[in-house]
């Protein structure tokens, strides 16, 4: 995400502003599947505040962790992110709790995303031959399909926002209107995209991407100069509330090290 | 063995010579139940309880042709790829970690041609083990529905004859071997493993052959006393080799923490090297060391030592967290 | 709720007031979660871990049309069914045990038709709890194919789509209510489970509502300390209530033996007075104690040491067996 | 089983009987699908004698275990069957891995057997208006279903040999020939039926029951009478060899208190 350690000009800088932006979707008694980087830290960062009943559960097979301060987890599979864990099992029985209905909330992020929703996090250019071979899916396909609410979280580049994904890695809306439905995934939608410019939703029938709200200091023609498809922007457009003092001090005091915050 | 065929796979479990008592076992003769072309899945997740001991025996035996399966894929998958013994692999995702940025290995493998990568998403993997494992040629899911990976590795979508509704089959997975490396085994082949059990249990099950490494090799009485801590039994596996700190530079839940450093060095000679730093790599940390001990003599004792203590420290739950 | 609907299922789950807190309750409380014309799965096995507390609460709370489901279901069985509490029981077994004959209980209610009973094989049942738990609409199995099973509790042959075999598709089972005792639970649902597990962990995911009974309350460091012992994480859970020996006159792995003299004196009066001598039974051990406590000051206390020492001495490994 | 306990004149109940020649069934290295009961003890016999690496299995989640004598276990599912086993676990993963394959013999009995080797353990009468509700399968369907080679164990009288049993609880080779195989069940055949009067087998065309051997003391028409329907009987049928001493004095010491003997 080139860009996200970049101080905004406000006193904080793109990384800290989703990081807050993520925290403040979570809430309390929620169960949240969270990977690492931001999301983890905004995980935590909830509990430690306004959701001090939050289970997180990690796609390693990890219920309920705590973090040592100054040892955040590179993965999803390791004793870092396992510190104090209620539970530990093995990855398949934990998506399956997804499966079930369990997880509440689900974060993931990608190399590319449309204006449908949809994710790739695979490939660049066809998928025998690409142009770039990315990691995969990883679990982001599972959590987009299983939890209830998912929240992709991003830089807000043109390149990534692109009309069509050259791969639906994880699916959002698919082609839109009821086709997500039609697929057979009854349960879970992409409910909001966090990116460093401002909030995105999707239209109630067609689910194309709409601006929801821009971050302080940003105006929505920014947004749409910085998205590869043209964007449904409302006439009046809500400006979220900038991260308080407190909600930075927080955030800071959990990556001291400055591992996911750059 | 075509996806799902749940016959020839039990066929060949029946086949086998039934072997209930020792398993005890050295590496090379572990190693010597691959043959070319076979489909190996790894056990662990990324850098945890990967079995670098049977990996590095592979490497060693020159083996060909593997299909190379994991549900994430680690630099296990990077020195395979570059010693020519993978022609394709089935992951849900390949790297070392999210700081070192994309595989330069994988991208060279894959965009190259020379190695294919089948894609699923991290839950239709782990139900094509557990489905081998169940000894049923599918498993139903919601997973992967929507998605260009439906068509990447042959899911199917079907009606479900109760509701109507469509749902995903995911094929039964049921590897030629699998390559295990667990916390403890008796010579008859029963495991426990602490911790998070990734996918083990699964792959053990659905695999023909099972090859596991274990850091100790404990009496069968440990399993008579905690017995509901028997993550795989005996009946199960073929092999065991004992391979103390087997997972190094990788993680063992408990016993110590990955040597990140060890993947900084690593990474950085590929960056500037490209595929010569991997070369060098096995050279010195495959090839090179002729045993088990010679392999262990390569670390620094200090840095072995720290690596204990960090995984002490990380799974001691009196070490207050946040 | 229609065999295999998994999406109703998921939706009562959805709409479920979220409850990740305080889940220490009473019995009478839990018991009110318990609607007449439920289905409620029973944990345990025959008369290992019977949830006692809360079959008494179902019973003293004159529950009605239950439906009960059991893998093989026992003495608690037939107390509900004889109250008039059950309509319909899905099991593969129903009895007390084979030295007790066939149940008379069982066989003046099916006989007659006031109890439908629906049977499954065991893995079938099993594998209907297993696929509730995975939220999926059914499961594929080898099992019960060529037997008049089949039509029994609505089976169906599909085509395997990879290999086109004929499978055994199981609708998942998702009851209304499952009851579980387990050795130990904390304050916020979560639940450890000694020794064998039977189908607890997979009732408590499959089901819309988890009532658990508990030998102990512990404090959830207890769980931070051993993560790798959580059976049932506690978000899955509704309420929790202390029940030390909760699984009487059966028994509690590790901790006491059934007391196979109780069942004696039971199927004795069954055999003496007919029904009348399950009615009896209801007044003295059931409808008579008002609390957990009073129902324990039933037992003789010399018999409850004696069968804690027998739990204790059978699953002492020290004590050589053939 | 009405009848096991009488003495059969040779100096060893039909019970006895029935328990040695099980054992002698049981192989080194084999893995066993054991019920409480006579079968129960037939695998401790094999072990301590020429088995020691037998695998006992039971299907209340119970690996490799040991017994206390005087204390033989009521149910698959309890402290007394599970005693310094090396793995417990639960009943739905111990059925599944005879369904991958990993259980060679298993063994059943029943209300009612008929000639293709189908058992009937649920009802006498109709099914939904039953004459008899028994108690059901239990495992003994998945068993008969799973297991690589199934022995039926049960005393030998006309009304349990039926020509068709009043409902397949657990398949044998259905209505014969390939219509097992053809209902789906590739794997796992009824190989023997174990009485106290011979050893039974099953045609390799027509799948129909056969007299493959007499006990000592009994004679073909013996057990053609006591059998419900006809019996292919070849001209010359052997006779097993009687229990010796070294097996009963084995088989009493494992049961001195005679709970499953009698």
């Amino acid at each position: 995400m080139s860009g996200e350690h970049a101080d905004t000009g406000l006193g904080y800088t793109a990384s800290e502003l989703l990081g807050v932006m993520a925290a403040r979707r979570l809430y309390d008694g929620a169960s949240v599947f969270a990977g690492v980087g931001l999301p983890l830290l905004a995980a935590v960062m909830a509990r430690k505040s306004h959701a001090p009943r939050l289970m997180i559960v990690v796609e390693g097979g990890v219920f309920d962790p705590e973090m040592l301060t100054g040892r955040l987890p590179i993965s999803t599979n390791e004793m870092r992110i396992a510190h104090r864990a209620t539970m530990l099992t093995s990855i398949t029985d934990t998506f399956l709790y997804a499966q079930r209905g369990f997880l509440d909330v689900g974060f993931i992020g990608g190399a590319q995303v449309d204006r449908f929703g949809n994710v790739n996090s695979s490939v660049i250019g066809p998928y025998d031959r690409p142009k770039v071979r990315l990691p995969g899916s990883g679990g982001a396909n599972d959590i987009i399909s299983l939890c209830r609410d998912v929240m992709i979280v991003t830089m807000h580049e043109a390149r990534r926002f692109v009309p069509r994904v050259d791969f639906v890695t994880s699916p959002g809306f698919v082609q839109g209107g009821e086709s997500r439905k039609e697929a057979g995934l009854h349960f879970g939608k992409v409910s909001q995209v966090i990116t460093n410019l401002g909030l995105l939703g999707f239209d109630e029938q067609e689910r194309t991407m709409r601006l929801e709200a821009v971050h302080p200091g940003v105006t929505p023609q920014q947004v749409q100069d910085a998205t590869g498809f043209e964007l449904e922007i409302p006439s009046d457009v809500p400006t979220t509330a900038p991260p308080t003092a407190g909600e930075l001090t927080l955030l800071r005091s959990l990556d001291p090290d400055r591992r996911y915050l750059g | 063995m075509k996806p799902g065929d749940f016959i020839v796979a039990r066929q060949r479990l029946e086949a086998k010579r039934r072997h209930a008592g020792e398993k005890l076992t050295s590496a090379q003769d572990a190693g010597r139940l691959v043959k070319d072309g076979d489909h190996v899945a790894v056990g662990g997740c990324l850098f945890s309880r990967t079995p670098m001991l049977l990996v590095r025996e592979l490497l060693r035996q020159q083996r060909r042709g593997l299909t190379l399966s994991r549900n994430l894929m680690c630099f296990e998958g990077e020195l395979l790829m570059v010693a020519g013994a993978v022609d394709q692999i089935v992951t849900s995702w390949q790297g070392i970690g999210l700081p070192w940025g994309l595989s330069r290995v994988l991208r060279e493998h894959v965009e190259s041609g020379r190695v294919r990568m089948e894609e699923w998403s991290h839950l239709g993997l782990g139900l094509r083990y557990r489905a081998g494992a169940m000894g049923v040629p599918f498993l139903p899911t919601l997973t992967m529905l929507g998605s260009d990976l439906m068509d990447v590795g042959g899911s199917r979508p079907i009606a479900c004859p109760f509701t109507g509704e469509t749902v995903n089959a995911v094929p039964a997975l049921f590897p030629d071997v699998a390559i295990l490396h667990v916390h403890r085994a008796d010579r008859h082949g029963n495991c426990q493993i602490d911790g998070y059990t990734h996918m083990d249990a699964d792959i053990a099950r659905a695999a023909s052959t099972v090859l596991v490494t274990a850091e100790e090799i404990v009496d069968e009485e440990e399993f008579r006393h905690h017995p509901d801590r028997t993550a795989i039994p005996g009946f199960v596996v073929d092999a065991v080799v004992h391979a103390p700190l087997g997972a190094m530079p990788g993680e063992c839940y408990g016993l110590y923490e990955t040597d990140f450093e060890h993947f900084d060095r690593y990474v950085a000679a590929i960056n500037d090297k490209g595929m010569d730093g991997v070369r060098e790599y096995l050279d010195r940390w495959v090839y090179g060391p002729a045993t088990h001990q010679e392999w262990l003599n390569l670390f620094d004792p200090a840095t072995v030592e720290r690596q204990r203590r960090f995984g002490r420290e990380l799974t001691n739950p009196e070490v207050a967290g946040v």
